[in-house]
């Protein structure tokens, strides 16, 4: 007998997160692999029964520290939907603009993380400046770098500075014109190619089967985007395309949140461009009730959130869907008959998040 | 002729005249002491001295004054890779953040002293606490036989190449020793990958220095140095074994796109996930006197050694080094790293053949008789 | 599984295209580096960024009416409001009757162990006595150092009379509970409460009902939090 | 296809069985099946209506009974379908979509961690988010703290 069990976490330097990885391997196969939670369990769902709609918010804004804002977002949604009100067209744009740059931040974020999976520190620093003049961006509009609580159930807390449309398209320029160099760092390098290509194939059926969502099945050609799918705010009004990629492997993976990222800048664009002047906010109920669910496109996936109010300050039941408590539980089948040094690009290319994961 | 066996003959004599002559002023009184002072200044007393105080010097050289040097070059320059600022330790009493951080090393090197020294319950103790010992000295014990020129050698071997390989290869065993005897299963699998790149990697570093073999005609690197002023760098008709020696020897000393022993995304920190304290900064900094100890053989057998203009052959030789050290920083920080089986394929199928092609062009060149 | 190659490198893609990229970094950080030296400059104090800045709270006392809402809204409970003692002269706002007569104002002091820099008290004040300051080195060594009393949060400014209802709720009066009992008037932070006979009798007078002056209500939430006989509900405008 | 003609397909072939159908939005449905028929349903879904995607299993503990919301997607016809399932409060039991839909047992694991809603058929029911040996159903309303 040959095989031995790895614990990769909670402690390791893999696991980006909270989470055990159990690995079964024989030499350097992968055999069998079984990840554990609950490391990092908060009981969050509980802990929106006790607290009224708005106070609900910041609690959302933590279940992901990388991308906090789509979670606050797809909260407000659902409330809204609950309440049944239209938030101003304003508001809309300034969700859409947020969303993306959150988006883009989670990328770089997980790029950031990527890199030194396969090796690469030197794409954690750079990714990691790229993100700063993000979250600047973010900064500016919210007053605060990470868990902004900017959206509210009604619109968004504040309207932008007004110098904000030229220093976000001087960001959005200069984000533009790095892409070059990713891709001399990492599209060029053979290297790289020779970690990630062919490393983790997740067939199409599979993927759906498995209820993987986000990049993981857009990696493996299900053109599936929430955005266009099941269309919120303005995302159908704004011009771009869902990014998808033939072969469901890590390089795919990759490809599809780097284009993504560049996706998002255009979106941006197109929506400092098309922003209307007006009110940002509007007044929501206070005791809604009846059921309602609304679902996004977060950072790592389709996010749904399932409210059920009634008639209290406070709702009877939040339920989130967490993106990638279903991606991980495609990791076993993805990771079976890789090797062991694969395991890094695998679990990279999944993007895990454990804060949302475990609740 | 002044040469390091010189210098260190001359300041043994001093040192021990002034020894003597104290000791022969007593021995007016007491006899014996004449007879020691007399032994003392003897050849082969003085001769035991130089040889110590030469290998004294090349260590104090390799350890102390080159790898601070060569460790404030990588992490400065990786850090301005990373568009950082990299090591500033200001002095206590200043209070803008502005200095070069060249003391920095010395600062770490002084908080590892202070570690505790832990052993793993299970570890084999005694394989476990002999391993970095053996990295360690293994990886300054190259230095004996590297020239920094004509005359700044401490042993002057005629097999002096042979020498050499066969010291770096020391090392790698050891990291599988360390590896297992750790008890870890890190660790193991680290030791592993350690021996089995060992095997693929050592055969193309010595089959590229073969062609040089053949074209100086000589396994003495100082020979070899000499016989490439008389001609050309080594380094011009034999690129391609210039380059598999640079793939290999960044391989051999387990720097980044082939660090797969200590892969610390996946393995933690390889093979030394278990040292702790001063066992840990020995086999981080023989890392270090390995990686100049392949930049001064790549200086030594394709970029002339010591050769070149106005500036004395040391000073030369140095700056080649360091160049060719600068060099492997930059690759090392700006690839990813490669897998197991990628590295062996890389090592058997890619570099094998280019260092035979090597040989084939430098027996070609010495048939025509450019050589 | 593993698939044929897509997409490959060339020879450029060994090491000449990464070691350009990384390269071209290196040039353009030589004399610039990118990163802040952080106690020296500070990212936050830079002017675009600072104007909806969450750091530590200050609390504008010629403002603040001591409404108790900005602790009513927190979602950790991490504000608590103290009775501070002022000299009789003191010509602060804000003072509810009770308060008054015995020489106290109602202060929000702040744990900030439990603070999560949300803003919510500040989006919710009527009257925007909660600043917020660009300071976010707050941490200490002993948890009761950073658990921020009134008098450490104290910043002078002008008093106001602007009021706004941000909250959005107004107290409706059930009558047939009231028992008259004042209390709500007096502890009333905006005093928009007066005291009228209402409908019901008690031996043989009319009990006092309370009357809210809507254009001065706060929604802050006190009277129906204080009130005996519950008979105070908040309900939205 | 619109929420409507979803309704009507599922309504020609489970006649009596779904019940309280409404229309929250324009391409949801929400529907109410008794527990014994819910794996027939759901193959019916997935291999008629080209139901792939289950996104997410719910339980909600209502004062009289417990509820189990599935949420069910479409991705060729985009639309989607929310099942609701009422489970009597002393035999909270239902069946296991992990042989209709393979990463459903994930999402049913964590109903089962935090309500204590067994799923017949489960591959391997244990907690995933809680410690082993925890006691309680921490999301029940009856539990404090």
């Amino acid at each position: 007998m040959t095989d031995i069990w790895i614990n990769m976490g909670p402690q390791h330097p893999m696991t980006h997160g909270l989470f055990n990885l159990r690995v079964r391997v024989d030499g350097e196969i992968i055999v069998d692999a079984n990840p554990l939670l609950g490391y990092l369990h908060r009981g969050v769902e509980k802990l929106c029964e006790r607290r009224d709609y708005t106070q609900i918010i910041p609690l959302m804004d933590r279940l992901c520290y990388v991308s906090s804002l789509t979670w606050s977002h797809a909260y407000c949604l659902a409330a809204e939907e609950l309440m049944e009100i239209e938030i101003p067209e304003r508001a809309k744009y300034l969700r859409v603009i947020a969303l993306e740059l959150q988006r883009i931040a989670s990328h770089l974020m997980w790029l950031a993380a990527f890199g030194p999976d396969v090796g690469m520190f030197t794409a954690f620093l750079y990714a990691m400046r790229e993100r700063e003049y993000i979250l600047d961006m973010l900064q500016m509009m919210s007053g605060a770098r990470m868990n902004q609580n900017y959206p509210r159930i009604g619109g968004v807390r504040n309207d932008v500075p007004p110098e904000f449309t030229d220093k976000c398209l001087k960001v959005m320029d200069y984000f533009d014109g790095k892409r070059k160099q990713y891709e001399r760092l990492f599209d060029d390098s053979a290297i790289f190619l020779m970690r990630t290509q062919g490393v983790g194939y997740l067939s199409k059926e599979d993927a759906m089967d498995l209820g993987v969502t986000g990049q993981t099945l857009r990696g493996s050609n299900v053109p599936i985007d929430m955005r266009t799918h099941d269309p919120y705010e303005v995302y159908d009004q704004l011009d771009w395309e869902v990014q998808v990629e033939k072969d469901g492997d890590c390089y795919s993976r990759y490809k599809v949140r780097m284009n993504e990222m560049w996706e998002s800048t255009k979106i941006i664009r197109g929506a400092l461009k098309k922003m209307p002047k007006g009110p940002v906010r509007v007044k929501p109920p206070k005791r809604p009730k009846g059921e309602a669910f609304r679902r996004t496109e977060d950072a790592r996936g389709e996010a749904l959130i399932y409210i059920v109010g009634q008639g209290e300050t406070s709702p009877y039941r939040v339920k989130v869907r967490s993106p990638v408590f279903a991606n991980l539980r495609a990791a076993p089948v993805i990771l079976k008959g890789n090797t062991y040094a694969d395991l890094l690009a695998i679990m990279g290319s999944i993007d895990v998040c454990i804060g949302e994961t475990d609740k | 002729m002044i040469d390091l066996y010189g210098i260190s003959y001359g300041i043994g004599k001093w040192f021990m005249g002034i020894i003597a002559a104290i000791l022969d002023f007593f021995g007016q009184w007491i006899q014996p002491f004449q007879g020691l002072a007399d032994w003392l200044m003897r050849w082969e007393t003085l001769n035991v001295l130089a040889i110590t105080i030469q290998v004294v010097i090349v260590f104090l050289f390799v350890s102390i004054i080159n790898l601070f040097i060569i460790m404030w070059i990588e992490r400065k320059m990786y850090a301005r890779l990373h568009t950082r600022r990299g090591i500033m330790l200001p002095l206590p009493f200043r209070k803008v953040q502005k200095g070069t951080g060249f003391l920095q090393n010395l600062a770490d090197g002084m908080k590892l002293i202070q570690k505790e020294n832990i052993t793993p319950k299970n570890a084999d103790k005694w394989m476990y606490h002999i391993a970095p010992a053996i990295i360690a000295t293994t990886s300054i014990l190259v230095f004996v036989a590297i020239p920094l020129s004509e005359t700044f050698v401490v042993a002057n071997l005629e097999g002096g190449l042979i020498f050499v390989f066969a010291i770096l290869a020391i090392a790698p065993f050891a990291v599988l020793v360390g590896g297992w005897a750790s008890n870890n299963k890190f660790t193991l699998i680290g030791g592993m990958r350690g021996a089995a790149q060992m095997l693929s990697y050592e055969i193309p570093l010595i089959l590229a220095a073969v062609g040089v073999i053949l074209l100086a005609g000589s396994l003495n690197l100082v020979d070899i140095v000499i016989a490439q002023q008389q001609t050309i760098w080594f380094g011009i008709p034999l690129i391609l074994g210039l380059l598999v020696f640079l793939v290999a020897i960044v391989a051999e000393v387990e720097r980044l796109p082939f660090d797969i022993p200590e892969a610390e995304a996946e393995l933690v920190e390889g093979w030394a996930t278990e040292y702790g304290g001063m066992r840990f900064g020995l086999i981080f900094v023989a890392k270090w006197v390995r990686t100049y100890a392949g930049a001064a053989l790549i200086t030594i057998l394709f970029l002339g050694g010591w050769s070149g203009p106005i500036l004395p052959g040391e000073i030369w030789f140095i700056i080649k080094s360091y160049i060719v050290f600068i060099i492997i920083v930059w690759t090392t920080w700006s690839l990813p790293r490669t897998r197991m089986d990628q590295v062996l394929e890389i090592g058997w199928k890619r570099l094998l053949p280019a260092a035979l092609i090597s040989i084939a062009i430098a027996a070609a060149l010495k048939w025509v008789g450019w050589f | 599984m593993a698939k044929a190659k897509r997409k490959s490198a060339g020879v450029k893609g060994w090491v000449i295209q990464p070691l350009r990229a990384t390269f071209k970094e290196t040039m353009s950080a030589l004399i610039r580096p990118k990163t802040i030296l952080y106690p020296h400059e500070k990212k936050e104090e830079r002017a675009e960024l600072r104007k909806y800045f969450r750091g530590q709270h200050r609390i504008d006392w010629m403002k603040c009416i001591g409404c108790q809402l900005c602790s009513r809204v927190c979602p950790n409970q991490c504000i608590t409001m103290e009775k501070v003692k002022v000299p009789e002269d003191y010509k602060g706002p804000s003072r509810s009757e009770t308060d008054e007569k015995k020489n106290v104002v109602l202060r929000p002091g702040v744990n900030l162990g439990r603070c999560l820099f949300c803003g919510n008290c500040n989006e919710y004040c009527p009257t925007s006595a909660r600043l917020n300051t660009t300071h976010i080195e707050l941490a200490d060594f002993s948890r009761e150092a950073i658990i921020y009393s009134a008098d450490k949060l104290k910043a002078e400014g002008k008093p106001t009379k602007v009021l706004k209802n941000k909250i959005e709720e107004n107290p409706q009066l059930d009558e047939e509970t009231c028992i008259g009992c004042k209390r709500c008037s007096r502890e009333c932070p905006t005093r928009c409460i007066v005291m009228i006979p209402g409908k019901k009798m008690r031996k043989d007078k009319p009990i006092e009902n309370p009357k809210f002056d809507y254009t001065k209500c706060i929604g802050c939430g006190t009277c129906a939090e204080i009130c005996p006989s519950d008979s105070l509900l908040m309900e939205e405008i | 296809m619109k929420g409507t003609e979803v309704a009507q397909a599922v309504k020609e072939k489970f006649k009596d069985l779904v019940s309280n159908v409404s229309f929250p939005r324009d391409r949801v449905v929400r529907l109410y099946v008794p527990r014994e028929s819910i794996l027939p349903f759901c193959k019916f879904l997935r291999d008629e209506l080209s139901c792939e995607h289950l996104s997410l299993v719910t339980a909600v503990d209502w004062p009289e009974n417990f509820e189990c919301v599935y949420h069910i997607t479409s991705y060729l016809e985009e639309y989607m379908v929310e099942l609701h399932v009422k489970i009597p409060k002393d035999d909270p039991k239902v069946d296991s979509l992990s042989p209709v839909w393979k990463g459903a047992d994930f999402a049913e694991w964590e109903a089962y961690d935090m309500m204590g809603i067994t799923f017949v058929g489960h591959p391997d029911l244990r907690r995933i988010l809680l410690p082993e040996d925890y006691l309680y159903y921490p999301l029940r309303k009856d539990f404090k703290g």
